[in-house]
């Protein structure tokens, strides 16, 4: 079939429907390994990277529509891809395939569901991402979307013998199901009275500015609750923790992504002028999610739900990134406005590769020791190097450290607040140079959280005897963690680049492409008129030959004599493992900063106890303010609407008698119609 | 890149690498002074490292690679950070890295320097990662708030460019300028474990926070930390000189001579910094660690208050 | 001459099945006989779509596009119904709790609940209408006492006198439609009754009289389709009977109702220009859909859950032909073809758990999928389904019924949307732990029947992505019938 | 001319006591007594048939008649009389309101009904037009008495009591349904009463009682 490269759509459907069949031909053995892990998986792997190419080619080209047979008989299936989707297609094709190749080692005997099935659920789940990117129209993205939602709620739950592991996936399908319902409100307003639901309708339609404004809030409720903004991200450290390692890399990297993807095509597409005041609610729920994210990532000790709450903070700075880029574009800062989005999609790509290959690792040390609790893991780099060390590549990228890809959208971000104070409104000028801070806190905290996932599982003693049995992880999975690592350094190394590539991209969504500023191909410089730049490169090669001279002249210089003993334990005599600090311990001090944000729970015996408990376990405030609440309301309403069932046949009789008679009168009281 | 560029590139390295244990005696001896004990001779941290890099390395039985690669990046980075900040005249490889850049390559020196500190799974190490990450994440945001009050006046986050405009404004007491000045100082007083935040010449258990993570290194990796330290110390100095004394720096098209001048300016701004590091020192005693927040706080208030002054009075 | 087939045979299966009814060969018989049903509905159809509406029998008989798609359903479910009935009906007998003399009983009134349906979708004369009604009525209050035990009694008497009541009050808003249609149509008698006739002159009918017939008849009809205030029989006669009838209870039987109140709106819609009918419907709608989704967190028993989610659809449905119009009407249909079929499909694999649970508390019914892996996944697709989660057609009609309702009523969207949500919640929350988690059933001797369950939902699955063009003109066809504003 | 015709003031006086029987049933405790009442009022129905039969002269009004006859008058009370000694049962307990207030509230149901069928009562041709309210009341306080009756057979009474008013509804519209939907009706209330007879005994063979308060075990809130 002849990829025609000009026009990919066609290519990339063709792919989204390869995964199909791929998830398809799972089911036809569902219970053997080899074939669902060794044969299947990798060729998702290698139709991922295809979808990556094609739609990389397809970010130069011009948006193309094509409507399918399927769906309503009045509204077919609209889809189009355009240079937005195309970056998050090709976000999802890179990510898939090194998440694939992971996954492909990864399933090994048959806990929870059978192999085949699961292979049939994930294929699935990338098939309607990849349909939720380049719906275009109200019903196909409804589709999409919910299928997304229902794929991964298998997913989930596909070891559901254990209670919390329910729990999680009915608490996910639920939010996922309401933020779906305010979506499908907010595709209702936007047509606009049009009553056609296909987006180009929607783009044609001008709403008012009330309305406009309903349209947006319930956007951001809808995509708040799949991205796991604040006051809807109590489901996603219980489902991510829940799912099977890639899974969770698959749900953290990219479905969470598509809720920016959605935000974006909502505001800036399908909106078009969006006001300046919009901008401050995602702007302020974002940096909100991004500090209650980072400082619940400090103290958890389970490692998934440390990422879990990494995740809802660097959601949290993509969404304060598009809502800055909503504040300038309705002042008319159309240049920073792109730059802004720009900050925003490269975060999303970032993290992508990051979450991914972090939670990939968790993956490979759960395969390895069986155990997910931070207080029983520890020195792990000498067991197993591969994995530490790619894991390192990803803890040093997530924390934001220079030359790698964490840094540069942070440092694109940060620049977009910089020039913050010239907004021409007053109050807001000075409150975004602010903003600044608590992203670079959320910065530095990111580093906190990521030295203390890192020093606790892979630095240090052994916590637990059986950690001597690990073993790394096997070469398929090396591979796939290698790929993730190799997109971390290069989107670090070559930001003018990207820069450069997601410039058309905003620039399009914006409309004003920015200028090619006139620098060397290896510094970035995203603001022409202004002076900052970044070259990573030349940085990475000037700290390199640095260290390399100091080593030599060190080595030169130095005899080589080089003793073991033991640690120093300052005079007492046995150090052991449990001397070392604990995943609460290296929590301490955020829970003793950050108090008010956290329900602590503490079990102190009291002096007379037999074998004392120490036990503090830390909850979300959020979740006994609204959803506790929320639930006794329901029931309360429940066991209202149960009187009307009490039983007696007399009552019902009753009900009937008053009806015909209301009705009767309602028919009377209106009076002869003639 | 002409040759001149480089040559100034690799001197002020060289100047940054070689000055920087001087810096430090020269606090310790101020010190000393002050609070009127002998003072130890100023190249006492040379013979230090000269010692320290005759002596057996003695590594624990399970220390991994990266305890041994860590003084190697550590030092490089504050190297590379010497290169950026222009302490005598603007560097061709500031257009590579910014302010921002800068704060970044602290954080990975500081990541790394933790890491290291936990590799080796003793009670202190961890403990002084733990109090080093705490006291990172704190300062951060108040020395990006000094850097964003400084960009916001000239425009831009390149360290040359900030100076340049700063050193070019009409002379004048500039309020927004003062504070931040006070929040600098304060958060250079937290990231290089100086009294108030933690004492650099303890090893007391319960208070030592940078002290902690060195515990297990010796003999040459040592001798590099220490080393690392003092440059850290020398590059916040050099940042201090950018933003607050601006004067005096060599302009990146002034030839040679601007060169000659720029460096006594320069070792007389150092001997007046050590001075002003030594009386705070003398003159304030050391925090509980959990009031190190407040301190930071209070560091992170000023600059904020900075910046309001600059938005509001234009000044 | 199909339509003639399609009412004798169930007719003359209830007469065989009454004498044979216990014999080993009985249930394959009943297959047979709903088996000629369909293939008498499906060429009936063909005749439809071919020629257009049909009048048969002297006029007594008339077969349009707006009920033959529902008689094809109808038999078509029956059929599926009917195979499941046969697995599950060997179980029972196995435990016991059925015996000879009853079975004879069951097949022979399942056969003649068919034959009354289909009577009641094809009849011209609203008289035979509500007569067929009343025999629907009396046929299945024996087939929900069949186990004699003292829940299925009480069950059996409230639907017996509740409906009972209803259908009286509709008998006199047929007096009142007779009467009305006599002073227009001269009083010979025969044809004042004949539907065709009656939407012929609509327009010439008195209005004061209509109205009160249409409460009598809205009333009426409205008790046999569950709408809330007259709902309260449906939960216990829908949960106590044998499985198989809960599924073709809820699954055709509220559709027949339906389609009678919207006969009796479409004579009354075209005589008075106000639109109070359309408001009454639309409100019974809303308060169905509210109040089942609440009622249903306090389920403890399955059937009784899904029996409020038969409250909750109808009411949907009731909704959209209360705001008429094509786009609404047409959801309208296609949300009946989706809820009957995926709700017989939910009940047929709840009766084979029940069954390997040994009761119908959801308590004691764990871990479906651990021990058979087909009704475990049957029943959550069923679930997810019925909740309106997209690839399953009720998505479809639920977003084009939500859509209109934004243009036309925006006060009912927000508490529709709400109450959606609610009993979302309230059913995934109660299936899950049933589907997952450690299992405590037994295996049975029998195989279940999957058949009908895999081919309902695959068909709900189709009508979610692809509704096929004959099937969307054909509905089209009706929802103009239907007309309103 | 106040002297209306001899015959239609005979059917007004049918259709005033068939009213004032509904009254009596509303407030009858003794069931074997309900049942004569019950019988009472379809020979009313059944003389009102047969008087408007002769007077217009229609056909299917003569075997309408033959047939209420058949079924109100000889074949359902019997039946009743049979199920009551069989399941001796002969006391209604305490309604669930007192009887006063029943009363009062059927007064109120009347005038109701009349000023329902009013408009109606205008457009009907009939000469029997004004018996529609009476018809109407009928229905709804047959459906009172349902409510108010705790024994299950009584409630049966109250049910074929609101079939006897329909009827007499139809009678005085329409002058009866057509034949086969009268035929139809008539066959359904044959089978309604075997059914019921059916449910006695299985009641009775359960809770050994019919009263109706064994019947509210399912229920959502008690």
């Amino acid at each position: 079939m002849p990829v025609d490269l000009n026009a990919p759509l066609p290519a990339c459907l063709a792919l989204l429907g390869a995964w199909a069949l791929i998830g398809a031909a799972g089911l036809l053995r569902p219970s053997s390994v080899r074939f669902a892990g060794r044969t299947l998986f990798p060729l998702g792997a290698i139709v991922g990277l295809g979808l990556a190419a094609v739609a990389a080619v397809g970010l130069a080209r011009p948006a193309e529509q094509v409507v399918l047979a399927i769906g309503l008989p009045d509204l077919p299936f609209h889809l189009r891809r355009d240079a937005l989707a195309s970056v998050f297609l090709v976000m999802l094709g890179a990510a898939a395939a090194g998440i694939s190749l992971f996954a492909a080692g990864y399933f090994r005997r048959g806990e929870g569901t059978p192999p085949g099935l699961l292979c049939f659920q994930y294929h699935l789940f990338l098939a309607s991402m990849g349909l939720v990117l380049l719906a275009d129209d109200a019903y196909a993205f409804m589709v999409a979307w919910e299928s997304m939602a229902l794929a991964s709620y298998f997913l989930v739950v596909s070891q559901h013998r254990i209670p919390e592991i329910r729990r999680a996936g009915f608490l996910y399908f639920v939010v996922a199901h309401v933020g779906a319902i305010s979506l499908l409100l907010c595709f209702g307003v936007l047509q606009g009275g049009s009553w056609l639901f296909t987006f180009d309708a929607m783009r044609a339609a001008s709403l008012a500015p009330g309305a406009a404004t309903l349209a947006f809030a319930l956007a951001l409720i809808g995509f708040g609750a799949k991205a796991g903004l604040v006051p809807l991200h109590v489901w996603l450290p219980e489902a991510h923790p829940a799912a099977p390692s890639p899974v969770s890399a698959l749900m953290s990297g990219v479905m969470l992504k598509t809720a920016v993807y959605g935000t974006l095509r909502v505001t800036f597409d399908l909106l078009g002028e969006p006001h300046w005041s919009w901008g401050l609610v995602p702007l302020a729920v974002g940096l909100g999610s991004a500090f209650y994210g980072v400082v619940f990532a400090a103290v958890q000790t389970d490692m998934k739900r440390l990422l879990a709450y990494s995740s809802v903070e660097n959601l949290g700075l993509a969404f304060a990134g598009v809502g800055l880029a909503i504040v300038f574009h309705g002042v008319g800062m159309r240049a920073l406005a792109v730059l802004a989005t720009i900050a925003a999609i490269y975060h999303c790509v970032n993290h992508a590769f990051m979450k991914s290959l972090l939670f990939l690792g968790t993956g490979a040390v759960l395969h390895a020791t069986g155990e997910r609790n931070l207080g029983r893991l520890g020195g792990l780099l000498r067991r197993m190097p591969w994995t530490a060390w790619i894991v390192l590549v990803g803890v040093l990228a997530i924390a934001g450290l220079p030359p790698l890809n964490g840094f540069v959208s942070e440092w694109l971000l940060l620049q977009a607040f910089l020039f913050s104070s010239e907004v021409p409104v007053n109050f807001i000028d000075m409150l975004l140079p602010l903003c600044a801070a608590v992203v670079a806190l959320c910065a530095a905290l990111a580093g906190y959280v990521m030295v203390k996932f890192y020093g606790v599982i892979f630095l240090g003693q052994p916590r637990e005897a059986a950690l001597a049995r690990a073993h790394d992880c096997g070469w398929l999975e090396r591979l796939g963690m290698l790929w993730l690592a190799a997109g971390c350094i290069a989107l670090g190394l070559f930001p003018a680049q990207v820069v450069a590539v997601l410039g058309e991209v905003a620039g399009g969504l914006l409309g004003e492409v920015p200028p090619r500023p006139a620098a060397p191909w290896w510094l970035l410089v995203p603001l022409p008129d202004r002076e900052a730049s970044y070259g990573p490169l030349a940085f990475l090669l000037v700290a390199a030959a640095v260290i390399v001279v100091t080593a030599v002249v060190v080595r030169a210089v130095y005899h080589q004599r080089v003793r073991r003993s033991a640690a120093w334990d300052c005079g007492f005599a046995r150090l052991d493992a449990r001397m070392q600090d604990t995943a609460e311990g290296f929590g301490q001090p955020i829970r003793n900063i950050f108090q008010p944000f956290f329900r602590i729970q503490r079990e102190l015996p009291d002096p007379f106890d037999a074998e004392p408990r120490y036990r503090v376990t830390v909850g979300d405030r959020i979740w006994g303010y609204a959803y506790v609440p929320l639930g006794a309301l329901v029931r309360r309403l429940a066991d209202l609407a149960a009187y009307v069932q009490r039983g007696r046949i007399a009552t019902y009789l009753l009900y009937s008698f008053l009806t015909l008679l209301t009705l009767l009168a309602l028919v009377l009281w209106n009076g002869p119609r003639s | 890149m002409e040759r001149t560029a480089i040559l100034t590139q690799l001197l002020e390295m060289g100047a940054a690498v070689a000055l920087a244990p001087l810096f430090l005696g020269w606090v310790t001896q101020c010190r000393a002074w002050l609070q009127n004990r002998s003072a130890p001779p100023v190249w006492l941290p040379y013979r230090a490292i000269r010692k320290l890099f005759h002596k057996d390395a003695v590594l624990a039985q399970d220390a991994s690679p990266l305890f041994r690669i860590a003084p190697y990046v550590v030092f490089g980075t504050m190297v590379v950070a010497a290169a950026i900040i222009p302490s005598m005249s603007t560097l061709p490889l500031n257009r590579a890295a910014d302010a921002i850049a800068l704060v970044g390559l602290f954080a990975t020196a500081r990541v790394f320097m933790s890491l290291a500190a936990m590799d080796v799974g003793t009670a202190f190490g961890t403990f002084g990662a733990r109090r080093e990450m705490m006291v990172g994440f704190l300062a951060e945001p108040a020395l990006l708030m000094v850097i964003f009050v400084a960009s916001l006046i000239s425009q831009s986050t390149a360290l040359p460019v900030i100076s340049e405009a700063l050193a070019t404004q009409a002379l004048g007491l500039y309020p927004s300028l003062a504070f931040t000045a006070v929040a600098f100082t304060l958060v250079l007083l937290a990231e290089n474990a100086r009294i108030p935040v933690d004492n650099p010449a303890t090893h007391l258990e319960l208070t030592m926070i940078h002290e902690a993570m060195l515990l297990e290194y010796s003999a040459r990796h040592l001798a590099l930390m220490e080393w690392a330290a003092a440059l850290k110390l020398f590059n916040y100095a050099c940042i201090g000189f950018a933003l607050f004394l601006p004067w005096g720096l060599a302009t990146g098209a002034a030839g040679p001579q601007a060169l000659a001048l720029a460096i006594p300016a320069l070792l007389a701004k150092l001997a007046v910094a050590g001075l002003g590091i030594a009386v705070i020192e003398t003159l304030s005693a050391k925090l509980r660690v959990f009031r190190v927040p407040e301190f930071l706080a209070a560091a992170f208030l000023f600059a904020v208050l900075g910046m309001l002054v600059h938005q509001l009075l234009g000044a | 001459m199909e339509l003639a087939l399609l009412l004798v045979i169930p007719l003359a299966g209830a007469l065989l099945l009454a004498l044979t009814g216990a014999r080993p060969r009985a249930p394959e018989l009943n297959v047979a006989f709903s088996a000629g049903a369909l293939l008498a509905a499906v060429a009936l159809a063909v005749r439809v779509i071919a020629e257009g509406e049909l009048l048969l029998g002297r006029e007594q008989f008339f077969v349009d596009p707006f009920n033959v798609f529902l008689i094809t359903l109808t038999a078509f479910v029956g059929l599926t119904t009917s195979l499941f009935s046969r697995s599950y009906m060997r179980v029972e007998v196995d435990h016991g709790r059925i015996g000879a003399g009853r079975l004879r009983l069951y097949h022979s009134m399942y056969q003649l609940f068919m034959a009354t349906m289909l009577v009641a979708l094809t009849t011209n004369n609203m008289g035979l209408l509500w007569v067929a009604m009343e025999a629907a009525t009396l046929s299945t209050v024996l087939l929900v006492t069949l186990y004699r035990t003292p829940a299925s009694l009480e069950a059996g008497w409230k639907y017996f006198i509740l409906c009972g009541v209803g259908i009286a009050l509709a008998l006199f808003g047929t007096i009142l439609l007779y009467f009305a249609a006599e002073k227009v149509l001269g009083a010979e008698g025969v044809t004042a009754l004949l539907w065709t006739h009656l939407d012929a002159v609509k327009a010439r009918l008195e209005p004061t009289v209509l109205e009160l017939a249409f409460v009598f008849l809205l009333v009426g009809y409205g008790t046999k389709a569950g709408l809330v205030p007259l709902h309260n029989w449906l939960p216990d006669a829908h949960a106590e009977g044998p499985t198989p009838i809960s599924a073709v209870l809820s699954g055709l039987l509220l559709n027949v109702a339906i389609y009678a109140v919207v006969r009796c709106k479409v004579l009354v819609e075209g005589s008075l220009q106000s639109s109070i009918p359309s408001q009454m419907l639309m409100g019974f709608g809303v308060a169905s859909v509210v109040l089942a989704s609440f009622l249903l967190w306090r389920q403890r028993d399955i059937k009784r859950l899904f029996a409020y989610s038969s409250i909750e659809h109808m009411g949907i449905i009731t909704f959209a032909f209360g705001m008429g119009g094509p786009v609404a009407n047409f959801a309208a249909l296609l949300h009946m073809t989706v809820h009957s079929l995926t709700k017989s499909a939910i009940f047929f694999a709840v009766g084979h758990a029940a069954q390997k649970a040994g009761s119908q508390l959801m308590d004691d019914i764990r871990g479906l999928i651990t021990t058979s892996p087909t009704i475990g996944w049957g029943l959550l697709a069923g679930t997810l389904a019925i909740l309106g989660v997209p690839p399953f057609g009720v998505f479809a009609s639920e977003f084009l019924i939500l859509t209109t309702a934004m243009r036309e009523q925006p006060w009912a969207t927000p508490i529709l949307l709400v109450a959606l949500g609610v009993a979302f919640a309230a059913i995934f929350g109660r299936v899950q732990p049933m589907v997952f988690g450690e299992t405590s059933l037994r295996r049975l001797p029998h195989p279940p029947a999957l058949l009908p369950v895999f081919t309902h939902l695959g068909v709900v699955l189709l009508l979610g992505l692809y509704v096929p063009p004959y099937l969307a003109d054909w509905y089209r066809l009706a929802a103009r019938l239907v007309g309103g504003h | 001319m106040n002297t209306v015709a001899w015959d239609l003031q005979l059917l007004n006086l049918f259709a005033a006591l068939l009213l004032l029987l509904s009254f009596a049933m509303l407030s009858q405790r003794r069931i074997v007594s309900l049942v004569n009442l019950l019988a009472l009022q379809g020979l009313m129905l059944w003389a009102a048939t047969l008087l408007l039969a002769w007077r217009t002269h229609q056909g299917h009004l003569y075997m309408s008649a033959a047939l209420t006859f058949g079924l109100k008058v000889v074949l359902l009370p019997w039946l009743l009389h049979r199920m009551i000694r069989r399941l001796k049962v002969y006391w209604e307990t305490e309604p669930v309101i007192n009887p006063a207030a029943t009363m009062l509230v059927g007064v109120l149901i009347v005038i109701f009904s009349f000023g329902l069928a009013q408009p109606i009562a205008e457009l009907a041709s009939t000469t029997t037009r004004s018996a529609l309210g009476i018809a109407v009341s009928v229905i709804l306080l047959a459906f009172l008495m349902m409510i108010t009756r705790r024994k299950a057979l009584s409630q049966v009474v109250g049910f074929l009591s609101m079939e006897n008013g329909l009827f007499f509804g139809a009678m005085s519209a329409t002058y009866g349904m057509p034949m086969v939907v009268e035929l139809g009706v008539a066959l359904d209330v044959l089978v309604a009463m075997l059914v019921l007879g059916v449910f006695f005994f299985q009641i009775r063979e359960q809770f050994d009682s019919l009263d109706l308060h064994h019947l509210e075990s399912l229920r959502e809130r008690d």
